[in-house]
């Protein structure tokens, strides 16, 4: 089955206002295309799942996308402050957010039940951690084995979830390598799943290597080709991370109205990511450039 | 966190002034020996074990957040997902499994942390500053990872680029990562089996403790730092060892591998 | 570190009576060699974890090395009946055995959980199987959510896990691919691990491709080259499944005296697996050829 | 389990007697219609759903316990672990996954299973003949994995070369796959959202259910046979649909794929 779509499409036909979205990349495969495309649409009341979060959180919440986030670090990597998000949860500025606070264990414990269909997943971290006290939804169960109560998180299951990865064929079975993060149990937890890839494939690639795919096809609602998709995170041999961008972005987010601004010229008005990579401008990606480093093949032979 | 020259540590080393952050590497590297399975973020903690392991602790084995091992970047990682970490390492392991059987399965043996706040038993804050979680002063980045390094490694140590009585506090604005100490005072949750923070090292000396109801001593200060001075720095009643120590000044070997060969455009050692 | 070993020297050391082994591989990369080495040391009062049996459990009984086996499936394969291990559960004979069992799924959890270090892990199976009245270690604990209460089973965390692979490096850190089976959790769960492997290969080759590696070297206590390591069964890329061998093993076992004449032979009065082979026949091998299959390569490039 | 050719069902088709295995390959594959993920055994389930994706449903995705999905296997596999299925297939998916988030995660539409003995509402022993968990007559091999494609998948097709009274029983000698009536009957553990078994197909015709307590009932039986002949052969005073039918023997189509593409060495179709 063919489940190949162009971005607009596949955002606009998968996510709904008031949607719990899922977009995860651990500082690398990050869907950066995807938010953009939620904040082109203009989706409201969403809340959005994101266990380390970068500039598309804020990129989303001055946008107004969002009224509720579920995450586990909240800074903008090693780049400084997410201003944004410090004007909502310090004065509800401009509106109140709603801030549903764990550790990345405890992200990762949640999308693992979610993805499980459990109703919890125990975790042996939190006893002793305000944020055990404070989060009312991290809870307790007694040990029938005779330990301590262990606390629990709850499941994630979001509505959306997307994801970005190096490639796909056109059925949806999709490869990544380097970092995963903790995409691969975003992606199974989710009610509906859309990735966009750096490249779509012909199948015997993939199917040349079968333990490289995070996900199979058969999860897979859309999957769409986004060149450039992860910018400005990496993508493990194909870009670099672009470090300016995100320093810059913190530069500009003190200020809510450069956002609102930036938001505009960048975003709204473009008519999709392509137009928006223009406008950043080639030289940009021209500093961003990797030396190739190829796996050494191994041999799937099965019977003669 | 960005670098910071700290006055009273600065001394003349081969006609370059030493720093902070290699004063800090260096003690950090130090502290490694015997260890082998360490969880670091990037910078100061990177520097240091690959210090360590060009000194005091050729066998460690570097594991990231991120989920790689063993890592040989041919260029300093500017965070802990840096892509550069991957090419040439030994693994990529899942999230899941750093998480769940790294972490949580007790196979680190010293989990590097930073922190806003750290108390005399050594729990550590780093989620807000303020009193109210829900509309802080002032909101830092959270837990991240730093509440299951705690739970999990068997120690941790704690850098601390500056030493004053608003980051070594009395009580915490808010626990984000609590020691065995504070752990024991619940009823819930699991126990970490490990020590918490054995090690705080900063710009005026080093605390240590080992067991969980010890508090964090002063066991060793740098040249010239007089003792009283970090008891004033420090916003609890701080013990100090009887036998308190003097810390060796950096070879001239630690510093000619940390700035020559570690580091040598200086993008840490700042 | 150099962790190479001669699996004589591996499970000598790691080994002890009286200790709970896993050896895991589900029809593909079984430690077999492994297997025959424990029978060959003459260890004894052993409780073998292994999630679905094949051939070296009925080995391992009929060298009286187990009182206890954790287990799911107990047939050998499509290739018939276990028989050894079926005059011991259904007869005691000739002695008993502690048999303590699960659905795979729980084999699954059992493992996850212990090398999650959490007491247990919930399932959402078993309710209304007899195996869940019939076992007691199979318990409940109640949903904090408002579910109903949740079957756990309880971690199981080996003293001794013994995995086979295709390739390692002399430091331990081990590739496979193809089925994996659920040797990467009892790895992690185990307090000792021994990984067997096909090839010791330079560590360039592992780290040209470090997202295909299993297990990571800060886990692995001895890692031993063993060629063949897990005949009968099947390694991906080196050589195809000896069914016949497997069947034979069921027509064999149905007398249990034939079993110990077969332990004498191929193990007892052989050194090690190397002459074990030698007495199997290169003919043998010669029928389990394979085709070769290579991967397609992948870019792990970065930062220039 | 061998395969053996059923008497009362032996027709002639193109000079070539239609064996059991042909006869409940093909019903079982015309019962995939509309369905997408099928988890599968080797042998029959194998060979029914290559039939249904060249028939009824060309989209489904087959996946096994090992872990691998989208399989093309040049030859037959002989195991669900069989190494042959991995060369060329889309993805082979660690077995944490395939159990924790396939099956359990509810992924699943169609699971195959066998039994050695099946109950009115579906319920499976595949665990021992005997009334002694301990001691049993004869053990047989356990559930393997059938627990968990009970519980996660949608539903549950069950092959049965024999229809006779000591396969189709009143009272199972142990429930290895509670169906949800039985299920139901518990208050301890997570209820399946599936239907459990819904389709039987067996040397004398099909029998289906749907809902939670809805029992087995008889739908259709194969050409030239009795329902009454299928109501003496069951355990149970088993239900016969008012609109019994009669099922459409194999087209020559069925046949020819079967048997000149798919097992043309009739590895399963003896």
């Amino acid at each position: 089955m063919d489940k190949t779509a162009s971005l607009s499409e596949a955002i606009s036909t998968h996510l709904n206002d008031g949607d719990t979205v899922a977009l995860e990349g651990f500082g690398h495969l990050v869907p950066v295309a995807a938010a953009h495309e939620i904040i082109r649409q203009k989706f409201s009341d969403l809340t959005l799942a994101r266990m380390s979060c970068d500039v598309i959180v804020d990129q989303l919440l001055g946008a107004n996308c969002l009224t509720g986030l579920i995450a586990a670090f909240v800074a903008n990597s090693s780049a400084g402050s997410l201003y944004e998000l410090r004007r909502r949860v310090e004065h509800s500025d401009p509106e109140p957010l709603w801030f549903d606070e764990y550790s990345h264990g405890g992200m990762v414990a949640r999308y693992q039940a979610g993805a499980s269909k459990l109703p919890f997943q125990p975790i042996a971290s939190y006893r002793g951690s305000d944020l055990a006290q404070k989060n009312p939804r991290i809870r307790s169960v007694p040990d029938p084995y005779g330990g301590s109560p262990i606390y629990v998180v709850p499941a994630l299951n979001p509505d959306l979830t997307v994801i970005h990865a190096q490639r796909a064929d056109s059925a949806g079975n999709v490869q990544a390598w380097g970092m995963l993060g903790i995409q691969t149990e975003a992606a199974f937890a989710s009610r509906r799943l859309i990735v966009t890839v750096e490249e779509i494939v012909d199948e015997s690639i993939i199917r040349s290597d079968p333990n490289r795919t995070i996900v199979p096809s058969h999860i897979v609602d859309a999957v769409v080709e986004v060149p450039r998709g992860a910018h400005p995170h990496a993508v493990q041999g194909y870009y670099d991370r672009d470090d300016a961008f995100s320093r810059d972005w913190s530069a500009l987010a003190r200020d809510a109205e450069a956002v609102k601004q930036w938001l505009q010229t960048y975003i709204h008005d473009t008519a999709d990511y392509e137009e928006f990579l223009e406008l950043l401008g080639s030289e940009r990606f021209d500093k961003l450039g990797i030396r190739d480093a190829y796996s050494t093949p191994v041999n799937y032979g099965g019977r003669e | 966190m960005t670098a910071s020259t700290s006055e009273h540590t600065a001394t003349k080393t081969d006609d370059q002034v030493l720093t902070s952050s290699e004063l800090l590497t260096i003690h950090s590297a130090r502290a490694l020996a015997r260890r082998r399975v360490v969880f670091a973020g990037h910078g100061l903690p990177t520097l240091a074990i690959a210090l360590a392991q060009r000194t005091v602790a050729p066998e460690i084995e570097i594991v990231y957040e991120s989920g790689v091992t063993g890592a040989r970047p041919p260029d300093l990682p500017r965070t802990i997902s840096d892509s550069v970490l991957v090419p040439g390492a030994a693994s990529v392991i899942p999230m899941t499994h750093l998480f769940n059987y790294v972490l949580q399965g007790q196979r680190v043996d010293v989990g590097f942390l930073g922190a806003a706040q750290v108390d005399r038993y050594g729990s550590l804050n780093s989620t807000l500053i303020g009193d109210d979680w829900e509309h802080p002063d002032s909101r830092l980045p959270g837990s991240g990872g730093a509440i299951e390094a705690m739970a999990g490694a068997a120690e941790i140590f704690l850098v601390m680029r500056r030493h004053t009585p608003r980051t070594f506090v009395e009580t915490l604005d808010f626990v984000t990562s609590p020691s065995p100490h504070r752990a024991a005072q619940s009823e819930v949750g699991t126990m970490p089996t490990g020590a918490g923070v054995t090690h705080v090292i900063t710009d005026l000396g080093i605390m240590t403790r080992w067991a969980q109801d010890e508090e964090l001593t002063l066991s060793a200060v740098h040249p010239g730092i007089d003792p009283a001075e970090v008891v004033r720095q420090t916003g609890w009643d701080l013990q100090v060892a009887a036998d308190l120590e003097t810390t060796q000044a950096p070879t001239p070997a630690e510093l000619t591998i940390l700035r020559e060969s570690l580091d040598p455009t200086r993008i840490y050692l700042r």
